[in-house]
């Protein structure tokens, strides 16, 4: 908890206290100009528009990207378990593995392969690069959540008439809601606090907020809000809480419960 | 409606051999209980039959047509599975209701049903219940509901009714045997229940270890099982196998028992070829325990009943019937007498056997003789 | 319309105000700017971003690179000439020779300076001085050693330094150069001379780090440059080394120069460390893009330009001839020493802010240094370890 | 089961996500592998000039404490992760009321990104400003930490900082498998005469066994990468006491234009972590074939 | 070994009233039998004692203790579930053993209890297998197995035989048995097979809709059972409810049925006060299928005795009996007789019953009486 104590009082800590007191005291006086001015007065590069543009831009890159790979990986997960085939497991370890790369790594070659494929500096482009890099994690999560539900419920469907993507659609989605939150959660946090990507990958007016907060919070040879750098990374991390506290309530019990005996 | 043909099927789990070579052919309509002790490979076959389960070797045809490579939703059956495997997210009724969703049924039509199976199943009152909900025999009718719901080329009930109470489970039989009447449809039914087992099906099969060892009527398997597991298997009690000899006395043929009374010789009405070739050999006799009755003193006995004496050492009242549990051939055999005829423990008492009913098996091969 | 896609790492406070000003003037003169920022690590981010966006074969129009750097780009032959512009402009007039030459590659302008920020600036607080009777800024680091251990006796820490590899490069150039003089400097860092940098020079130098090493507070790593400059401020510290952006620091919280604090020139033997930022302009397709370059070029030397970026920066223009009433006396003062400088020939590029060498030397310089500083490594290790590390980074 | 069809299905969902990962991930290691035998600075060049760039990397100093630094970094970070994310969720799992605060709690750290959260961190392990001078403000004037500016345990803060990060999302990790454990199996347990911490630690935790491959792998992975954590916290200092192969491998390819050295940092690192995680991964899959 | 007094227990999911208020008192070493439709409760309850569920209201007390705030763990039960919720991760042998491990009893303690209890439950082969490598009879005998281990006060079983196959079962019912006579545990058992309820109880309790309707000795239920419900519950083939009058002819009270054969009296020997009481009013008449017999030609009835002759409408051969299915008094009843004496469908024929095994049943009440 501290950490985040000691951003929350600071950033409500007008610029001329922050210069005389103590960094982790509380402050004596609450000020929450410092929030306003990050959101949409700060200077981010020559703009002084705050974070709010780039906050949408966030979003709009997130939301495909979370979904796209959340549901990739639960589909990944549900073949890989319920439907093996001969070297399914080699497979996985194959994808799991990938999960390893560093990102710096990455950086160069992507850099390559989107400029052939037209996509960079597009939001397009850097949704592919976080469902791509994404994937291994899904998959992950899903396969291994499957892995515990019984293969009976799988057989009882099939005899039943449903096909492969009924089964996945109709019985196991609605059973791995645990295991989606972690997932959305993991994709939302990794996706949404993404620097490297977002400021390699996307061009000017078109950046994440991960850029522009550090755009505003990183200066080299600048003098420094400390209040508006706290209040700016706040406000760039409320959406993931949200998630958090929306999503949290789905990680339920008992969703398997009654369904076989052994 | 479908013949079923299974050819020299097998399974291995691993280097576990689970089924060695299964061949079973059943014709149009036919209602197949396979019986067989605990781990014998029923499930196996039935989740073979479903293609729920690779098969080893061998093949399955239904109509004619193999279908070892078929997928188990075109195989057009409906399954119990012995884990009920119900949908854990759904209730009761769209749990009944799923199989008829994924064939295209429009929802009217499969309201409709639904009522239908569940008051079939006495339980309107629960099909807005999710599974975790609900007691056992309850889930086991919902799994039953979800098959009875379509109407396949084959069922597959894997021990239906295991969880229900007598009553319930006569009503349910009888359900069962008036669907089978009224659909013909091709049954194969797993059941531990003798009575389920001998008032529904048209043939049983009784398997152990993977093996079948006997694809008969009801009425042949109780009567002439082939061998003394399968005599042993069947009938509750089972069968009292009792060590003997046969004899050749004047003109009769009989089996002689020896035990703490003495010996006495049983006479053998009818012996066939087969029997009259082993007279002067060890045999075991199989006598069931409802053959074996209280001798009424006074009676005539007409002459395929023969006259034992022996000690009773137990008796267990079970309501309908008192087992009595007598010495016979140095033996512990069981005798299912009416309450009122019960003799009383440490009583030496007069008893009659139908020898009409017995057996004779080889003790080598354990095989039935004649 | 001319129009320029620009990276840059002027991201906020009074840097992003500079860039906005040139912004203004571009826009004024018809120009669209397309804003490209990458904040972070000195500008490191924002060249992971150029080379991304190279790759991709799509640069941005002008991009932040100075030093060395230039020359490696153009080398790669992803630079532009700017050669119309500069004889229009008449750039070799106006442009300092030891500036101009960064600026070149095989003779043709591929970039422009923008400024030019002091290194070897000493920052101090006249009341803590005061305290055991001193008025001005040590002028040798004999004197700074006097100096700072009579503050040491008088409880106070007498330089205030932030633990992060190029603040202890910016501390060991100016020793560098104020214990061995800018021809030893040059000799070093711009030959990369192996015996140089085994010479026992070098050995006094680690010699002198290792006493400043003894005149730091013992919390010292990791501390961002302007957390050491708020000591100097509220007086827990006596003096910080460091480059002309302080200024901004001490400017922000209200204090007047030469009363609440001091700029002095480090001991540098009358030398003088510079860095010069600059945009170097790449090729790109399209005439209004190419229009977009030379029009922000021709600004970026303009004279009107140069005098409200610097002010707004605390640093001094790159060009001669700007009107200099608007500058406070330090940037007066840096203006007549790079001056003074460019004459005697004393001007050096600084190594620790990557205008002497190209990144790999400066990062293994730095290695050394750092980790020199933060153990008790001898300096003739330390001189040896320097000039193997050079060696393998060449 | 087996029909073809549906295998074949199943092979076709997983293949646009097989084939994703060929190009993105082992197409670039190969591209990378290729690179670190070339003679690249500043941009990839594909002039072949053989290890070269191996024999330099194994002479940097800093290399060698990078690596090292991993491996403590790493053993450290994933079992205090693991223990704590484990034990955290057990504590949510009993049913208390203020679970979902809780949660959200826990969580928040992974909500901030290090860019930020590094200067608040800065702030409390520094000695000068942070806890140590906050607890000998409270009167104790013997009060030490200074593990921040301190050589030998900077790396130490890292972890403290990285487990403070992680642990709330292997927690949630956790949860969610928790949730998915049959009641019944613990009703049983109970009354096998189990007590809490030995159901857990008998039956729940080992019938939740693949979570700990997923645990491990994302830990091993933010072990691995952890590279915002060391800029901000301590820029790799004291020196570069607490530098990380990211760290390193970038300050190579993107600062120092030695693409070369950088390329070859990363095979090495990824030749590192599959030495580790590949028979991890093995015995982990194997295993699971059956029931 | 312990008393178990269960005392107003109620349970309600939400509205649903599960139990509605059950007492029951066993006695040490008592052997209860819950017996009663799918639903009704009886899991419940033994989740309850076990306390695996809360109690919404009523007390259990074990040896007089007052147990509801007791943790399971520390109740000293030992259940087998009907579901068995075997531990996945363990294989057979842990799984049997863990109860033991919890306790303290070291590794050869443990493995010797293991072997023996595996013998009993004829699994030694399958130590090493997990739960889900196992068939459906072979899980209900590890969570068999896994109670039988330990040495509790009380055991609770849940249908424990259910999946198992006659010949085991009969086996297994006997080691209960002997477990019981050896230990003298105290025992709460549920099961639908009425051989299990009626050869283990020492008491069964007959639940419906979550009410006991008797509580009683086995012997006891089925022959004096207290309500028609327990009557039609007990026995199979259910007791056959023939709707009559009580007439008084001469010294002779009996009763009067009426059906397509015209009508009958069947004599009451020995008639209760009660029964003397409901003298001209309309009755239900119990009977058992297996107290009605084919008359035997020239046999001397013994006075208890009534001859009636009736339509047969089905026969259904089980095996060791034949059921027949009769008109009698306007209903269809059924008759359980030796296959030797089954008539043939359609044959009218005459039959015996005993009316000294027979019941009245009040048709408004349903309660027996007399
Ligand atoms: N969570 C629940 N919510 C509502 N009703 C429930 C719940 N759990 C059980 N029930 C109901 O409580 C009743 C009693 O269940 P219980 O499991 O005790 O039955 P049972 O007597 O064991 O039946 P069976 O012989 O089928 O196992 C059933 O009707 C069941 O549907
Ligand atoms: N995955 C497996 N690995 C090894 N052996 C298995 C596996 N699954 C089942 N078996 C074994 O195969 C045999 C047959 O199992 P199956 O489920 O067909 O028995 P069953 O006849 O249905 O028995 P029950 O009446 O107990 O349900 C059993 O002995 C079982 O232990
Ligand atoms: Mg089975
Ligand atoms: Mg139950």
């Amino acid at each position: 908890m501290l950490p985040l104590g000691v951003m929350v009082s600071t950033s409500l800590k007008s610029a001329a206290e922050l210069r005389s007191g103590s960094l982790i005291s509380l402050p004596r006086e609450l000020s929450f100009d410092a929030w306003a001015f990050a959101w949409n007065k700060a200077n981010v590069g020559v703009n002084a528009t705050g974070l709010a543009p780039y906050f949408w831009n966030s979003v709009v890159m997130v939301v495909p990207s979370v979904l796209i790979s959340t549901f990739m990986g639960a589909l990944n997960g549900y073949a890989l378990t319920k439907w093996k085939f001969p070297g399914a497991n080699l497979l996985f370890g194959l994808i799991l593995f990938g999960s390893f790369i560093p990102f710096q790594l990455v950086l160069l070659p992507m850099s390559m392969t989107l400029g052939v494929l037209g996509l960079a500096g597009t939001t397009a482009g850097l949704v592919l690069v976080h469902v791509v890099y994404g994937l291994a994690f899904t998959t992950l999560f899903f396969r291994n959540y499957y892995t515990s539900i019984p293969d009976d419920l799988v057989k009882a469907a099939t005899i039943d008439g449903a096909g492969f993507f009924q089964i996945f659609f109709k019985i196991m989605l609605p059973i791995s809601t645990p295991i989606m939150v972690v997932s959305i959660i993991w994709q939302f946090t990794q996706i949404w606090n993404d620097f490297l990507f977002g400021a390699s990958f996307s061009s000017g007016a078109s950046a994440p907020v991960t850029v522009a907060l550090n755009n505003l919070v990183n200066t080299t040879t600048g003098v420094k809000q400390y209040n508006v750098d706290m209040a700016a990374a706040i406000i760039a991390a409320l959406p993931t809480l949200v998630v958090y506290v929306l999503a949290g309530k789905y990680f339920v019990r008992g969703l398997t419960a009654g369904s076989v005996k052994g | 409606m479908a013949t079923l043909t299974i050819k020299n099927v097998q399974k291995r789990y691993g280097n576990v051999s689970v089924l060695k070579g299964i061949d079973l052919e059943l014709t149009d309509g036919e209602f197949l209980v396979l019986l067989g002790p605990s781990g014998c490979g029923k499930s196996t076959l039935l989740n073979m039959i479903a293609g729920l389960d690779t098969i080893t070797d061998g093949s399955i045809q239904i109509d004619g047509r193999i279908i070892n490579d078929v997928h188990p939703k075109d195989r057009d059956i409906a399954m119990v599975f012995q884990s009920y495997a119900l949908y854990p997210n759904m209730n009761v009724a769209r749990n009944i209701a799923f199989g008829l969703e994924m064939r295209g049924v429009d929802k009217p039509g499969r309201e409709v049903a639904v009522k239908k199976v569940a008051a079939l199943l006495q339980m309107e009152h629960l099909l807005d219940r999710k599974p975790a909900q609900l007691s056992g025999g309850q889930r086991q009718r919902v799994a039953m509901g979800r098959a009875l719901v379509r109407d396949p080329k084959v069922f597959l009930f894997d021990e239906p009714l295991s969880n229900l109470d007598a009553k319930l489970r006569v009503d349910m039989r009888t359900e069962i045997k008036k669907l089978h009447q009224r659909l013909g449809t091709t049954i194969v039914y797993v059941t531990h229940d003798q009575i389920e087992a001998m008032t529904l099906a048209t043939r049983i099969a009784i398997m152990k270890e993977g093996v079948v060892q006997q694809f008969a009527p009801p009425q042949e398997v109780y009567e002439q099982p082939a061998n003394m597991y399968v005599a042993g298997f069947i009938g509750s009690p089972a069968m009292n196998f009792i060590p003997a000899q046969v004899v050749s006395e004047a003109d009769r043929v009989g089996v002689r028992i020896t035990g703490a009374q003495g010996s006495s010789v049983l006479p053998l009405p009818a012996p066939s070829a087969a029997v009259l070739n082993k007279v002067g050999q060890e045999v075991i006799l199989g006598v069931r325990p409802e053959t074996i009755a209280r001798y009424q003193h006074g009676t005539n006995l007409p002459p395929n009943f023969a006259r034992f004496s022996a000690q009773v050492s137990v008796t267990e009242p079970t309501g309908a019937d008192t087992l009595t549990y007598l010495a016979l051939g140095g033996r512990d055999a069981i005798a299912r007498v009416p309450p009122k005829e019960a003799p009383t423990a440490g009583e030496v008492a007069e008893f009659t056997v139908d020898m009409a009913r017995a057996c004779l098996f080889d003790p080598k091969t354990e095989q039935r003789v004649g | 319309q001319p129009n320029a896609e620009v990276l840059h790492w002027w991201t906020s406070g009074g840097e992003a105000k500079a860039a906005a000003a040139l912004k203004a003037d571009f826009e004024a003169n018809g120009g669209k700017w397309n804003d490209m920022a990458v904040a972070g690590g000195g500008g490191d981010a924002a060249m992971t971003v150029l080379r991304s966006r190279v790759l991709a074969g799509d640069p941005p129009a002008a991009a932040q690179i100075k030093g060395p750097n230039i020359q490696d780009w153009a080398k790669q032959g992803a630079l532009g000439s700017l050669d119309k512009v500069a004889a229009a402009e008449n750039w070799d007039k106006v442009l300092p020779p030891q500036i101009s030459s960064i600026m070149k590659f095989n003779g043709k302008y591929v970039a422009v300076p923008v400024n030019v920020h002091r290194i070897d600036w000493f920052w101090a607080n006249p009341q803590v001085l005061a305290k055991v009777g001193a008025t001005e800024a040590p002028k040798t680091w004999d004197e700074f050693n006097a100096l700072a251990d009579k503050l040491k006796a008088a409880g106070i820490t007498p330089l205030a330094h932030g633990g992060q590899p190029w603040q202890d490069a910016t501390i060991f150039e100016t020793v560098v150069m104020g214990l061995n003089g800018a021809a030893f400097f040059k000799k070093a860092f711009v030959d990369l001379d192996d015996a140089t940098l085994r010479s026992d020079g070098m050995v006094k130098v680690f010699d002198q780090m290792r006493k400043i090493r003894g005149y730091v507070d013992k919390d010292f790593p990791g501390r961002e440059w302007n957390a050491a400059t708020q000591m100097v401020m509220n007086g827990t510290a006596a003096m910080q080394l460091m480059g002309d952006w302080a200024k901004g620091e001490f400017l922000a919280a209200g204090k007047v120069p030469g009363k609440d604090f001091l700029c002095a020139p480090a001991p540098t033997q009358n030398g003088y460390l510079m860095n010069v930022d600059s945009f170097a302009m790449f090729n790109v397709k399209g005439d209004d893009k190419q229009a977009g370059q030379m029009l922000l070029a021709k600004l970026i030397v303009g004279e009107k330009f140069q005098e409200t970026f610097n002010t707004y920066k605390g640093s001094i223009p790159a060009r001669l001839g700007v009107p200099k009433d608007k500058f406070d006396a330090c940037a007066l003062k840096s203006m007549d020493d790079l001056n003074a400088t460019i004459a005697s020939g004393t001007l050096m590029p600084s190594m620790a802010h990557e205008m002497a060498t190209s990144g790999a030397v400066r990062g293994a310089v730095l290695d050394v240094v750092t980790q020199h500083f933060n153990s008790s490594m001898t300096s003739a290790d330390a001189a040896k370890k320097l000039a193997d590390a050079v060696k393998l980074a060449k | 089961m087996q029909s073809s069809l549906r295998s074949s299905l199943s092979r076709i969902v997983v293949a646009p996500t097989f084939a994703l990962v060929l190009v993105f991930v082992y197409g670039f290691i190969l591209w990378t592998a290729y690179v670190s035998f070339t003679g690249s600075r500043m941009l990839p060049s594909y002039e072949w000039v053989g290890i070269d760039a191996y024999v330099r990397l194994w002479q940097f100093e800093r290399w060698h404490v990078a690596i090292t630094n991993l491996f403590v970094f790493g053993a450290l970070f994933i079992t205090i992760c693991l223990a704590l994310g484990c034990l955290l969720a057990v504590l949510l799992d009993q049913k208390i009321r203020i679970e979902g605060t809780l949660r959200t709690i826990y969580l928040y750290p992974m909500a901030l990104s290090f860019i930020v959260t590094g200067t608040a961190w800065k702030w409390l392990l520094n000695p000068g400003t942070g806890l140590q001078a906050f607890v000998r403000d409270l009167g104790f004037p013997d009060f030490v930490f200074d593990w921040l500016v301190n050589e030998q345990f900077a790396v130490y803060t890292l972890v403290i900082a990285a487990v403070w990060q992680s642990s709330g999302f292997v927690m949630a990790l956790f949860l969610a498998a928790l949730r998915g454990v049959d009641q019944e199996i613990i009703k049983a347990a109970y009354l096998d005469g189990a007590s809490l911490p030995r159901i857990y630690w008998g039956i729940i935790i080992p019938s939740i066994r693949p979570v700990f491959l997923s645990a491990i792998v994302i830990l091993a992975h933010l072990a691995v990468k952890s590279f915002d954590l060391v800029v901000a916290l301590t820029g790799g200092g004291p020196g570069f006491a607490s530098d990380l192969p990211a760290n390193f491998m970038y300050e190579m390819a993107f600062r120092r234009n030695q693409i070369n050295i950088g390329a070859a940092s990363a095979v090495m690192m990824l030749c590192t972590v599959m030495a580790i995680i590949v028979p991890y991964l093995y015995s982990e899959l194997r295993g699971a074939k059956r029931g």
